[in-house]
């Protein structure tokens, strides 16, 4: 790529910004917001992390969800893969890598040996579970997933290989990178909300692609009608699979930061209620925009920390996302996204050309 | 002439019901055939039969493949594979991508058709030659106007041009239209019979109808065959088939029920 | 190791136990069962109700009338009353949806949080247990081991609610009307059947079942607002062992988990708990109707 | 008629219809919302984390406990003890003349949810010190965190040994210098119940546990000591039901098919109580020669329908009557004036942690976190639960305590009696662990 090219790049994404609200203008200021949250008090950091990987979670089960219309209830199955994946290595291997690479940049190598462990032990699941569960459609499929889902946490609650620590969970310790008289706590909260945003951004550029791409176009006509796309010579049982392992693998991802987050791979996550919380923030955010996962996770997160301000009302926060559950489904399906949108259309009227839009059609003006 | 699609002692049994008897139908490239009959007729699961949404109970379907091959088994094949093998349907109950925009229901068929089903690198509207294909045939179908309107917003008669569109997509060799024309006004009527003649004359593909409209059954088709009790009851030009005693009988009889 | 002393025989109290978890898990399921089968709709809730039966049974024996039976019949009702309102409020309007299963399932999930919270406001998080009425309240001892006889009263309603609702199905113009339309619905509605109050009568039904179960199995457990979660996966697993809709299904599929439930803790150590959800997974892969009779009753 | 006051009597009078395991209360709950919307607005001023307000302000102290579920009587019972430091402290010029105030948090039995909780105490309500948990593997997932947060953590319930085990001295070790405990540890008290084993007719031994480490380690050391002090005991049924289980039977049923002589359960909260009444049920009492409650006095309310049955042995880490100090006298009359109960042992730890933190805190003359915790290593210290001293290990030297379930009219509740308190310090125990390598934790 030559330098004028990539002026060519810059100047015109500059003028993007100018130019309203664009793709550009949003991206730019979603960056901004991303920088500034690392200066920001200590908790606040880490709620935004922990935004940032429920997010992702719900990112990756919407991709089964939204884009081929397959409810999963055992997604916390692939949540726990990572995050269990990651932990036994912490804990198992992590001495053994220190010998190798020498004790000062370990923890840093850990981690990443272990995040693609747990990425793997999640595809290795997803591709089984994911063969047999596209069988089902619809009520069934959401059985079978819940099934499968709680079949990982019987094992890992009853632990016969002796791996997963039962209903404890695995700890799990970051340690420090000391290079050079330099040390930085891997798991400290500014340096563990940079892995996370860097991990999180490119994850969800990750997705995106595939969305827009001729699989993630076949997905979404899978979505609005699984027989028609058969009839057009589309092996739908087959395309249903494929998405389920990259569903899986990106809930995967998250998996693996939510183990360092939390300081411990749960059996909890892999039960059915955690399952729901990719649900909850997917419903409530808008299944059937890109967007719709993340902004749910951020409604999700954010109004229960506002409820857990007040004591009073924290124990019941369950009660406030059952009913708003209920209203969105009831009443308005596009969910948060879709009201965002309503609005916007009503600020800046029907002529701005969708720009937030989650579709193929947003990217033809990059093909030239 | 060739014969495009071919089945053999055709039969399909639903427990004690025969839906289709026997059926043995050789379908010429040259002709557009209309496949029609009485409700109940076993038209439908015909043409689930032929497109391998059913297991034939006996007998056998035969689909000559893209490029002109040699006539090829696909009795036992999946639909999808049915469909990749050169046949292509309509449906008689809209069945589109009503989620999506007017060309990316194209594309979707066309991403299908070129075998990039799988490619989750590079972005859907990437291949040029692929674009300019869905352009040509939104030209084709006069689409072109409304290729960017979400179809769920698309009138009845626009929605059935889609439903064409997206089955021409794939470059079948036979196209089933499962009535085309169903829940159409007249003028909808008028412009779709003419679309299917235009794209008759402009494409390879071989044009098979199952119609209720008796007025579009003449108007375009040079073969009719009629099905009754899943058996075939008459087969020849719409002429010799109108004129046909035990045609107007089955009809009247099923009618006066 | 003392592993080999751990192997006992299975005794009778292992039956019986396993039959009593069996009649509960039972009387969780039937109704579950009842609801999928004529209205299509899987209810997550219905645990929730289960939940919210023994709670209101316990309220009632303890505040209004000391009389387990009176209370579980208060307990029955008001479940059926929260569930019927439940119906006619929300899951009516996603009938006609094209993802109508899909939406009922996280709608009633909705609901699962609803009741769930609702419980914990009222009655707290702790949890409450009640002795059995006072007709069965003695142990039994058979051959050499003990149990309350209210274990065998639960068995013997579980078999009396079977072959009620069997009568009540097979007998009653209800009953047929409740055929008909879960065989076929448009039908039913073009023959003059008032579908949409069926289907409000059948969920009202439905949830009684789901009250009732709670309010007869709280003298044997320990009643907290977690009960509803546990019970409904439970619940999951028989009826899909038993078959969706079929209600001769939900009684095999309940007996043949709560045998498994009793004898698990003495015969598998490790593993026990799995067993249910891979029974639950090799069924719906080999067949999704459920092992025992197609839908139907 | 729901049990739900201090006027129930013995359980083992089962003429109620309900009995109840525990009934949420609030006693604190308006002051707690108070406190806590007044955090949130310091929070939104302060903006950053670190040592907590200036010298003038109160003196603020995060708790985190079990408050809802199973188990939320502990978390109620330790609210009281809290509550109830707090006013004796602030009613007598509070600390060097500063107000204590104490936010309260729910851990749930959840390692993830108690490390956000603290995590929240810690950065958002900059809180000067911590204390609290209930649950050992809470308390295992905890104690990583805390070197981290680098701000001393009092536990006050939780029981592991291995949080007081220095990191590195056993696989599952996770002690450092800033987690300390102030009640005795399960290694403590399970050596006192194999010194009860000792003296009982048994050979048998079975026991049913929750699903957890706490259960599991505590069959872990008790098969130790007896192996240890030379018991001569077979160990032969184990059941480890999952926490929250509402049906019991299977498991009880699989105990006594195994007819053992003795039964140690460290079951604890409602688990208990519900496990209780089921094995009454099943004739577990009349069957079994001798039942161990390891947690049993903790969930003994008598507000609550004391759930366990008299005869039966049952520890605690803290009794209301021994040792017969003036201290102890006046802390558990002043207590059932206020409150109408006992106290129990969670309420006493968690009164003992605020007046240990008044201590610390006025002696280092600040709330700076490492001059608290050189303040809590190694401090000498005595409270309801007599004269204590912080081990090497940060574990308080506490006794073993352990008796008989006995139900005393005048208090209209269980008590132990008669009661035996053995000495339980660092040479004890690690001389009745014998060969094994489980920790001391002291």
């Amino acid at each position: 790529m030559s330098a004028t090219d990539t002026g060519g790049r810059v100047s015109r994404f500059g003028s993007a910004v100018a130019e309203g609200w664009t793709r550009e203008r949003f991206g730019l200021i979603g960056a901004l917001v991303l920088v500034l949250v690392a200066f920001a008090p200590p908790f606040q950091v880490y709620l935004f992390t922990d935004f940032l990987v429920v997010a992702l979670f719900a990112l990756g089960f919407n991709l089964l969800y939204g884009y081929t219309g397959l409810l999963s209830f055992g997604h916390g199955l692939f949540y726990a893969g990572g995050a269990y994946g990651i932990a036994i290595v912490l804990r198992d291997l992590g001495p053994v890598i220190a010998d190798v690479v020498g004790a000062g940049i370990s923890p840093l190598v850990t981690f990443l040996v272990g995040g693609v462990v747990g990425l793997v032990l999640v595809v290795a699941v997803a591709v089984p579970v994911g063969w047999l569960s596209v069988r089902l459609e619809e009520i069934y499929f959401a059985l079978i997933t819940l099934a499968f889902g709680m079949l990982g946490y019987s094992l890992i609650i009853q632990d016969p290989a002796g791996l997963t620590n039962g209903t404890d969970g695995v700890i799990v310790l970051l340690g420090t990178v000391d290079l050079g008289g330099v040390s930085l706590r891997v798991g400290g909260r500014r340096i563990y909300y940079a892995i996370s945003a860097v991990t999180v951004v490119a994850a969800t550029y990750g997705v995106w692609r595939v969305v827009n791409s001729p699989f993630g176009t076949v997905c979404k006509a899978i979505r609005e009608s699984p027989d028609r796309a058969v009839a057009l010579g589309i092996d739908v049982g087959h395309h249903r699979w494929m998405t389920f392992i990259v569903s899986a693998a990106v809930v995967g991802v998250a998996g693996v930061l939510r183990a360092g987050l939390a300081s411990v791979a749960s059996p909890g996550l892999t039960h059915w209620s955690t399952s729901a919380i990719a649900v909850i923030a997917t419903v409530i955010g808008g299944a059937t925009y890109f967007y719709g996962p993340i902004v749910g996770a951020f409604i999700f997160l954010y109004i229960r920390w506002a409820i857990s301000r007040f004591p009073a009302l924290e124990a019941y926060w369950e009660l406030f996302f059952g009913a708003l559950l209920i209203a969105v489904v009831l009443f308005f399906k596009q969910g948060a996204v879709g009201g965002l949108m309503l609005i916007r259309d009503r600020l800046v009227g029907d002529d701005a050309d969708e720009p937030s839009d989650d579709d193929a059609r947003t990217t033809d003006g990059d093909g030239s | 002439m060739t014969t495009v699609l071919k089945t053999e002692d055709l039969r399909k049994r639903f427990g004690e019901l025969t839906a289709v008897d026997d059926v043995s139908i050789e379908i010429d490239d040259d002709k557009i055939t209309s496949i029609i009959g009485p409700n109940g007729a076993g038209k439908t699961t015909f043409y689930n039969l032929l497109t391998g949404v059913l297991q034939p109970t006996s007998g056998s379907i035969w689909l000559r493949s893209e490029g002109g091959g040699e006539l090829a088994d696909v009795t036992d094949a999946e639909p999808h594979e049915v469909a990749q093998a050169g046949l292509s349907r309509s449906y008689q109950i809209t069945n589109i991508f009503e989620g999506l925009t007017v060309r990316e229901n194209v594309r979707v068929a066309r991403i299908s058709h070129e075998g990039t089903r799988l490619d989750f690198r590079s972005r859907a509207t990437a291949d040029e030659s692929v674009e300019a294909d869905i352009e040509e045939l939104l030209d084709l179908t006069g689409l072109t106007d409304i290729a960017d309107t979400p179809c769920d917003t698309l009138s009845h008669g626009e929605k059935r041009t889609v439903e064409i569109a997206l089955a021409l997509a794939i470059e079948p060799n036979v196209f089933l239209l499962d009535e085309p024309t169903a829940g159409m006004n007249p003028t909808e009527v008028t412009e779709i019979v003419s679309l299917i003649r235009e794209l008759d004359a402009d494409l390879d593909a071989t044009f098979v109808v199952t119609e209720h409209n008796m007025d579009v059954v003449t108007d375009i088709s040079d073969r009719i065959v009629v099905l009754a009790e899943g058996a075939i009851l008459a087969d020849g030009s719409p002429e010799d088939v109108l004129t046909d005693e035990r045609v107007t009988e089955a009809y009247l009889g099923s009618d006066s029920v | 190791m003392s592993l080999s002393s751990l192997v006992p025989l299975i005794g009778i109290s292992d039956v019986v136990i396993g039959l009593s978890l069996g009649s509960r898990l039972f009387l969780i399921a039937v109704g579950l069962s009842l609801i999928f089968g004529v209205l299509g709709v899987l209810n997550f809730a219905h645990g929730g109700f289960y939940m919210l039966g023994a709670y209101v049974t316990l309220a009632v024996v303890s505040n209004v009338v000391d009389n387990f039976w009176v209370a579980a019949v208060v307990g029955a009702l008001a479940v059926g009353v929260v569930g019927a309102a439940i119906e006619f409020s929300a899951i009516r309007r996603l009938y006609e949806r094209a993802d109508s299963d899909l939406d009922q399932l996280i709608v009633t999930f909705g609901f699962v949080l609803v009741i769930h919270e609702t419980v914990r406001f009222v009655w707290g998080s702790g949890s409450y247990s009640i002795d059995p009425p006072d007709v069965f309240n003695f142990s039994v001892t058979f051959g050499g081991s003990t149990f309350n006889a209210y274990r065998l009263a639960l068995i013997g309603l579980a078999v009396a609610v079977l072959v009620g609702l069997w009568l009540f199905i097979t007998r009653t113009y209800f009953g047929s009307l409740v055929r008909g339309t879960s065989s076929d619905r448009e039908m039913a509605a073009m023959l003059g059947v008032d579908v949409p109050r069926l289907y409000t009568g059948v969920f009202f039904l439905g949830s009684v079942l789901a009250g009732l179960g709670g309010a007869l199995s709280a003298p044997l457990q320990s009643t907290s607002p977690a009960l509803g979660d546990q019970v409904i996966i439970d619940a999951f697993i028989v009826v899909v062992i038993g078959g969706l809709g079929s209600m001769s299904g939900a009684f095999v599929g309940a007996m043949l988990i709560g045998m498994m439930q009793s004898l698990g803790p003495q015969f598998i150590s490790a593993g026990s708990i799995a067993i249910p959800f891979l029974a639950m997974v090799i069924v719906l892969l080999i067949r999704p109707e459920g092992l025992f009779g197609g839908i139907g009753e | 008629m729901v049990t739900g006051n201090g006027e129930a009597g013995n359980k083992y009078n089962r003429n109620d219809d309900v009995k109840a395991g525990s009934e949420s209360r609030a006693p604190v709950g308006r002051r707690r919302f108070l406190q806590a919307a007044g955090a949130g607005t310091a929070v939104a001023l302060a903006g950053c984390s670190g040592g907590g307000g200036g010298d003038d302000g109160p003196v603020t102290l995060g708790a985190a406990y079990i408050l809802s579920g199973f188990a939320s009587l502990y978390g109620e019972e330790a609210e009281r003890g809290i509550e109830f430091a707090q006013s004796e402290i602030n009613d007598n010029g509070g600390i060097d003349g500063r107000e204590v105030e104490v936010l309260t948090r729910d851990t749930e039995a959840s390692g993830d949810t108690a490390i956000q909780q603290i995590r929240s105490l810690v950065q958002e309500d900059n809180v000067d010190g911590l204390f609290g948990l209930d649950s050992s593997g809470v308390a295992q997932a905890v104690a990583p965190q805390i070197s981290q947060l680098q701000i001393p953590f009092m536990i006050t319930h939780a029981a592991t040994p291995f949080v007081t085990s220095p990191q590195g001295e056993h696989e599952d070790s996770v002690g450092n210098e800033y987690v300390f405990r102030d009640s005795n540890s399960l290694a403590q008290d399970i050596y006192g119940a194999a010194r009860v084993a000792e003296e009982l007719d048994a050979t048998e031994w079975a026991t049913i546990g929750p699903d957890y480490a706490f259960g599991y380690e505590t069959w872990d050391y008790f098969q130790a000591y007896c192996d240890g002090l030379g018991v001569d005991a077979e160990f032969t049924a184990e059941q480890f039901p999952a926490l929250a289980t509402s049906d019991y039977t299977p498991f009880i049923s699989s105990i006594l098919d195994a007819d053992p002589d003795a039964v140690l359960t460290p079951l604890w909260g409602a688990d208990l109580t519900t496990f209780v009444g089921q094995a009454e049920d099943a004739g577990w009492f009349d069957q079994i020669d001798h039942t161990l409650f390891s947690v049993g006095m903790g969930t003994d309310l008598p507000s609550d329908g004391s759930p366990l049955p008299e005869g039966e042995y049952a520890s605690t880490r803290y009794d209301p009557f021994v040792p017969d100090t003036e201290t102890n006298n006046s802390f558990r009359e002043a207590y059932y004036e206020e409150y109408g109960t006992l106290p129990t042992y969670n309420a006493e730890g968690a009164y003992r942690a605020l007046h240990l933190y008044k201590e610390a805190i006025e002696s280092a003359g600040g709330t700076d976190p490492s001059a608290l915790v050189d303040e809590f290593t190694g401090m000498e210290h005595s409270g309801p639960v007599g004269e204590y001293q912080f081990s090497e290990t940060n574990q308080a030297t506490v006794a073993s305590i352990w008796g008989t379930v006995t139900y005393d009219d005048e208090w209209g509740s269980n008590v132990l009696d008669p009661v035996d308190r053995y000495d339980a310090g660092p040479d004890v125990l690690s001389e009745a662990l014998g060969d094994s390598d489980l920790p001391t934790g002291i």
